[in-house]
């Protein structure tokens, strides 16, 4: 079996709550509490679990935007846990992040182009605006917008075209493993399908790999590949999708599923 | 005669100078012990016509422009400001979506229970502070004797809606409107929260009216549904005929919208482009730009509610499954 | 509650000893031998060579402040070059009128700005909330020291109702009919503050009002006024008592002004007075005083305000 | 949106903030124009005509010293303009860039904002009494120690304003592009902070006026001869009962601007972020 794009062992991600102070203690939140799991070139592993149980947290720590307490996490062979900042900053264009609120992730001040051609320059991709106008405009066609919406700002858009624009701004850098941090759950049902379908397409169509963070059962069943169920800190169990579905084997797993309200019930 | 009767509701909200309309020609009916589901997206006016019923539009930009609201036989809009204060919370009652933010963070939640009870009911306080243990009690909170001094952030979300619920139920009213009681909520706890609901209407036999987003939510739990778009009723039925002969492309493209937990599928049936804003006038029916089905008429003439069948209203030219 | 009283008063002594260093400093900073400023111009050579030694000026400053600071706590804050009289009971000479003028002042305040406050709120958008709100505005754009001028011309020279200046004690003649004589300043410095209140109590009570838990209020068909009173008012008043360590500060500022126009013997004037004196003693005093006080008033609002938002005291 | 167009719609169904808007705009004229618009020079004694009533030549009558008061009056709109945009630039660069970098690093906040913490320690007349005894009186030094004061409390409302900013999510978002310290500071949070800071500005603007009539008052601000409304209301104050317009026309001015200024920020307030209103305390 060839070595996985991403293998993270053990990690831990604790929060220190509390101010603090004289006669106080510090308490701290184990937001992730040692997991282990890894995910193949092409792969769409889920991250599936309720509000709290740490599962936006093991995104972020994978992204840096959390300090990592403990573990590794080998992405290409190298350990991005222990990298600093500025040594990560170049691996960013691997490794992108689609975030959850398509209101709140777009600066409201900066236009479509402006905030396309950001992560561009940074990473030298192009080599002056014309040529990233052409980036632009290609790459939001593949999400389904128009080439022009660039000239607009953020507050033309409804939620949905939205979240296809912070979908572009992730693949306009061909990354190789994208985040997805419950990119749909902030969506209408009719907008949620078609984002579903789009972020579907687009990970088939360019073979990138994928963490898909949900705590929407359906969402994740469409998807993923594999699945991993998260509760409190920690993975209770991870499995191929169809094993998770149809003969899960931990208990907190079948309660999961047993909760969602059926349709199927009465259309049958 | 029903208990809830509502007739060609209009709603408008003052835009400027303007009054656009947000829910128009709505009408329903729920009869005693009865549940009815109103599923639709955000900005359908869902919330509207709840609060509509409930008398909470006040001091809002939202006008009422026409319809009645009969309850108990009265038309709740014709009551005095004073009149329609003593239905509500006593007869009538409602819980929100957010139990986070529904409940006063400055005070304990056994006080705003008891609140409750002392504005409907005469009663001394420690009879009132009994009648809240009990109500706790009825919501299955673990241990209300300490519970009842608890303030609300010390809650979890969960156990916030379940006291939103026994301070719904504090006079014992006849009607609970449910404005997306769970969506804030994990599964699990969802589960639990509409389990309690079902249990409670059982026993005190009253009817709800549940507002979501979620046809799985209204299919588990309603006896009759309507789903709204825009503002209309697209299509009425009961819960069983609503799911086993869906006819309005709207109502089937939300369904089409959900990815099932049983089966794999390759693509989701989504509905195209996104709900037009307020301001954006659509000519003839207003699905008719997402529609799949959409022909000439559709373009130019609003179709009007017509029965596919008895008690199974379709607002559309060209319904599905029953003729093609 | 008290576990959280006493960490508040611990974070408070660094930035406390922090300000006590640059109110030690302050002498410092002017130019000249610090020795010759607190004695004054009629000071010999031997009185300053004398007061050299006994503050340790041959010193490191880190020693001074040592030095300076154990005096201070011993309770003295120097020799004032004017009255030539310890600057401490200087200060105690001034206590009585100012603090009498705060109090009066918080009357007004309250019993203004309060009312006021609540209706505008509550009436928000009608000819009543504009007119308030506006002439609130109005009110705290006026400058303290012009307000008391015309009040003095009016009801003083022109109605003679109160008296225009200076203030005698309570214990001398006159009693306590002598208040008559704050009448006219606590109106004054009370004026642009109430305006500030009324401004506060009516944004964060819109602010309340828009909030969830007030339409639940509303569902359980609580008459409007208990919900204006009992679920806006209330957690409004929790950001409001925020704010008035604030409101204490300006009315310290605007005292100063106050206390000089109508010429009361308070801190205010002393201040000021002092400054035109080159009294460098007092004003240090004065201003170590002033900063301490105001210190103990933002931990009293800061208890207040974790007593009255249970999510502050209790997390 | 374009500048002009959002300024257009602040003050549309706003008749009390246009008013102000045109107010300042007639201080602003006076201030530029104020050589050529005052019929008299602002320092020129004329003993022949001291404590004249209004009336013609002298519109507004003259002072003590037989000074006109209108042309020192129109004098007196550039000292409230300098004074004004004076300490607004200083409390806001300084003040903006001391909230900002604290809120965003967090080790170098913890030092920084204490300081801020100890300078707000002193009421604000108080601390600018102090810092103008220590000072000598002048236009300049008194814009600085008014800028000093509301540096602090600038700087405070610009470091909660700045840690909100920096949870959104779109501060997340550049750094997952890759964007340095200095792209997620300048490029992406502070055009965010342009307009809550503006209206602070306006704030700042009124209370300044106020604060430097209450320095002129206590003889600690500007130099006496300084034609400014603060120094004319103090240098004419014991003439209130013999020529009260003396002290009418410049409180006018004073209360005025100030108000309008109020109005103004007010009115902007209320298109900015919803989440930054509570920080700004202005009026």
């Amino acid at each position: 079996m060839t070595r996985p794009l991403l293998e993270v062992r053990e990690l831990r991600t604790y929060f220190s709550i509390g101010r603090g102070g004289f006669m106080r203690r510090k308490s701290v939140l184990k937001a992730v509490d040692g997991i282990s799991f890894s995910i193949h070139e092409g792969e769409v592993l889920s991250l599936v679990g309720e509000s709290g149980c740490g599962k936006s947290t093991v995104g972020r720590t994978l992204t840096q935007l959390e300090t990592a307490t403990a573990g590794t996490a080998m992405f290409d062979g190298r350990d991005i846990l222990n990298l600093t900042h500025a040594e990560f900053r170049p691996l960013r264009r691997d490794i992108q992040m689609i975030f959850q609120d398509p209101f709140a992730s777009l600066n409201p001040r900066l236009s479509i182009e402006q905030m396309l051609a950001e992560p561009l320059f940074i990473h030298r991709l192009v080599r002056d605006r014309s040529e990233a106008r052409e980036r632009i405009a290609a790459t939001l066609e593949l999400v389904g917008m128009d080439a022009k919406s660039m000239n607009r700002y953020p507050h033309e858009f409804s939620g949905g075209q939205r979240q296809r624009i912070g979908i572009a701004r992730v693949m306009i850098l061909t990354p190789r493993l994208v985040i997805a941090d419950e990119p749909v759950s902030a969506l209408d049902v009719s907008i949620q399908a078609q984002v579903l379908n789009l972020i579907k397409q687009l990970q088939r169509d360019s073979g990138v790999s994928m963490l898909f963070i949900s705590h929407d059962l359906g969402a994740v069943r469409h998807i993923s590949d594999r699945v991993a169920v998260m509760y409190r800190g920690a993975l209770v169990e991870t499995g191929e999708k169809r094993q998770i579905f149809e003969t899960p084997r931990h208990a907190y797993t079948r309660k999961l599923l047993d909760s969602i309200p059926r349709l199927e019930k009465r259309i049958a | 005669m029903a208990l809830l009767d509502i007739r060609n509701l209009d709603l408008r909200i003052a835009r400027g100078s303007e009054l656009l309309p947000v829910v128009q020609g709505v009408s329903f009916a729920v009869e005693e012990n009865e549940t009815l589901g109103i599923v639709g997206e955000s900005g359908c006016g869902k919330s509207l016509t709840a609060l509509a019923i409930m008398g909470l539009l006040e001091g809002s930009a939202v006008r009422i422009a026409g319809g009645s609201v009969h309850f108990q036989g009265r038309d709740l809009l014709t009551l005095s400001p004073e009149e329609r204060r003593r239905v509500m919370g006593d007869q009538m009652a409602m819980i929100f979506q957010e139990p986070m933010t529904s409940l006063n963070p400055v005070y304990r939640v056994g006080d705003q229970i008891r609140e409750a009870i002392l504005q409907h009911r005469s009663m001394s306080r420690r009879q009132a502070h009994d009648r809240a243990l009990d109500l706790l009690e009825l919501v299955r909170i673990p241990d209300p004797v300490r519970r009842i001094d608890s303030f609300p952030h010390q809650m979890s979300g969960g156990q916030r809606q379940r006291v939103m619920i026994a301070m719904a139920l504090a006079c014992d009213p006849k009607l609970l409107i449910a404005d997306e009681p769970t969506t804030a909520l994990d599964v699990t706890v969802q589960k639990e929260v509409l389990e309690l609901m079902r249990g409670l209407q059982t026993r005190t036999g009253m009817s709800i009216v549940l507002i979501s987003h979620d046809l799985g939510v209204i299919s588990e739990t309603c006896d009759k549904v309507a789903v709204m778009y825009r503002g209309r009723i697209v299509e009425q039925a009961s819960t069983s005929t609503l799911f086993s002969n869906m006819s309005h492309p709207y109502t089937l493209g939300l369904l089409g919208s959900i990815p099932a937990t049983d089966h794999d599928v390759e693509w989701l049936d989504a509905i195209p482009g996104r709900v037009p804003t307020l301001d954006e006038a659509v000519p003839g029916c207003a699905f008719h730009p997402r529609c799949f089905a959409a022909k000439g008429s559709c373009r130019t003439v609003d179709p009007g509610a017509a029965a596919v069948s008895p008690a199974h209203f379709v607002r559309c030219h060209f319904p599905q499954g029953s003729s093609s | 509650m008290l576990n959280y009283a006493l960490n508040r008063v611990l974070t408070l002594v660094p930035t406390l000893l922090a300000a006590s260093f640059l109110v030690f400093m302050f002498i410092h900073l002017i130019p000249g031998d610090p020795a010759s400023i607190l004695l004054g111009d009629t000071a010999t050579p031997e009185e300053v060579a004398e007061l050299s030694r006994e503050l340790g000026l041959d010193e490191p400053l880190w020693t001074q402040y040592v030095l300076w600071l154990g005096n201070v706590l011993q309770g003295d804050l120097g020799t004032s070059v004017f009255f030539r009289e310890p600057v401490l009971s200087v200060i105690a000479g001034g206590a009585e009128t100012s603090i009498l003028l705060a109090t009066m002042t918080m009357f007004w305040i309250v019993v203004f700005g309060v009312p006021i406050g609540i209706i505008s709120a509550t009436r928000h958008g009608s000819w009543v909330d504009q007119a308030t709100s506006g002439g609130a505005m109005l009110f705290a754009s006026v400058p303290t020291f012009w307000l008391g001028l015309y009040l003095i011309l009016i009801f003083s020279v022109g109605l003679g109702w109160f008296p225009s200046s200076g203030f005698p004690s309570l214990a001398d003649e006159g009693g306590v009919s002598n208040l008559r004589y704050l009448v006219l300043p606590s109106l004054t410095l009370a004026a642009p503050n109430a305006a500030l209140i009324i401004r506060l109590i009516r944004a964060s009570m819109l602010d309340v009002s828009r909030e969830d838990h007030v339409r639940t209020a509303r569902a359980k068909g609580l008459h409007p006024v208990r919900v204006a009173i009992k679920h806006v008012f209330r957690n409004a008043l929790i950001a409001v008592s925020a704010a008035f360590g604030f409101t204490f500060a300006a009315l310290v500022s605007e005292a100063v002004v106050t206390e000089t126009v109508f010429s009361l013997p308070g801190i205010g004037r002393l201040v000021v007075q002092s400054i035109l004196r080159r009294d460098y003693p007092v004003i240090q005093g004065v201003i170590l005083i002033i900063v301490v006080f105001y210190m103990a008033i933002n931990l009293l609002v800061d208890l207040a305000y974790a007593s009255l938002d249970p999510r502050v005291s209790l997390k | 949106m374009s500048v002009p167009l959002s300024i257009a719609l602040v003050f549309r169904r706003r008749a009390l903030a246009t008013f102000g808007m045109c107010w300042l705009l007639i201080v602003g004229i006076a201030a530029i124009g104020a050589p050529l618009l005052a019929p008299f020079d602002p320092l020129e004694f004329d003993p022949f005509v001291r404590l004249s009533d209004p009336g013609w030549p002298h519109l507004f009558g003259t002072d003590h010293f037989g000074r006109d008061s209108l042309s020192r009056a129109i004098y007196g709109a550039r000292m409230a303009i300098l004074i004004g945009s004076g300490s607004v630039l200083i409390a806001l660069v300084a003040g903006g860039l001391i909230g900002m970098l604290s809120a965003y690093f967090v080790r170098l906040g913890h030092l920084l904002m204490r300081i801020v913490d100890v300078l707000m320690a002193f009421p604000a007349l108080l601390l600018a009494l102090v810092l103008m005894t220590l000072l000598e009186r002048s236009v300049l030094n008194t814009v600085i120690v008014i800028g000093i004061v509301y540096a602090t409390t600038t700087a405070r409302i610009v470091f909660g304003m700045t840690l909100k900013l920096k949870r959104d999510v779109f501060v997340d978002a550049a750094i997952c592009s890759g964007a340095r310290h200095a792209s997620v500071l300048f490029r992406h949070i502070l055009p965010n902070l342009v307009s809550p800071m503006l209206v602070q500005a306006s704030f700042i603007f009124a209370f300044a006026q106020l604060q430097a009539a209450a320095l002129d008052f206590l003889g600690l601000g500007l130099p006496p001869e300084v034609p400014s409304w603060g120094n004319m209301l103090s240098e004419e104050r014991i003439y209130v009962t013999r020529a009260p317009w003396l002290l009418i026309f410049p409180g006018a001015l004073i209360i005025l601007s100030v108000f309008s200024m109020n109005l103004v920020g007010d009115a902007l307030r209320d298109n900015i972020d919803p989440r930054f209103k509570n920080d700004i305390a202005g009026v």
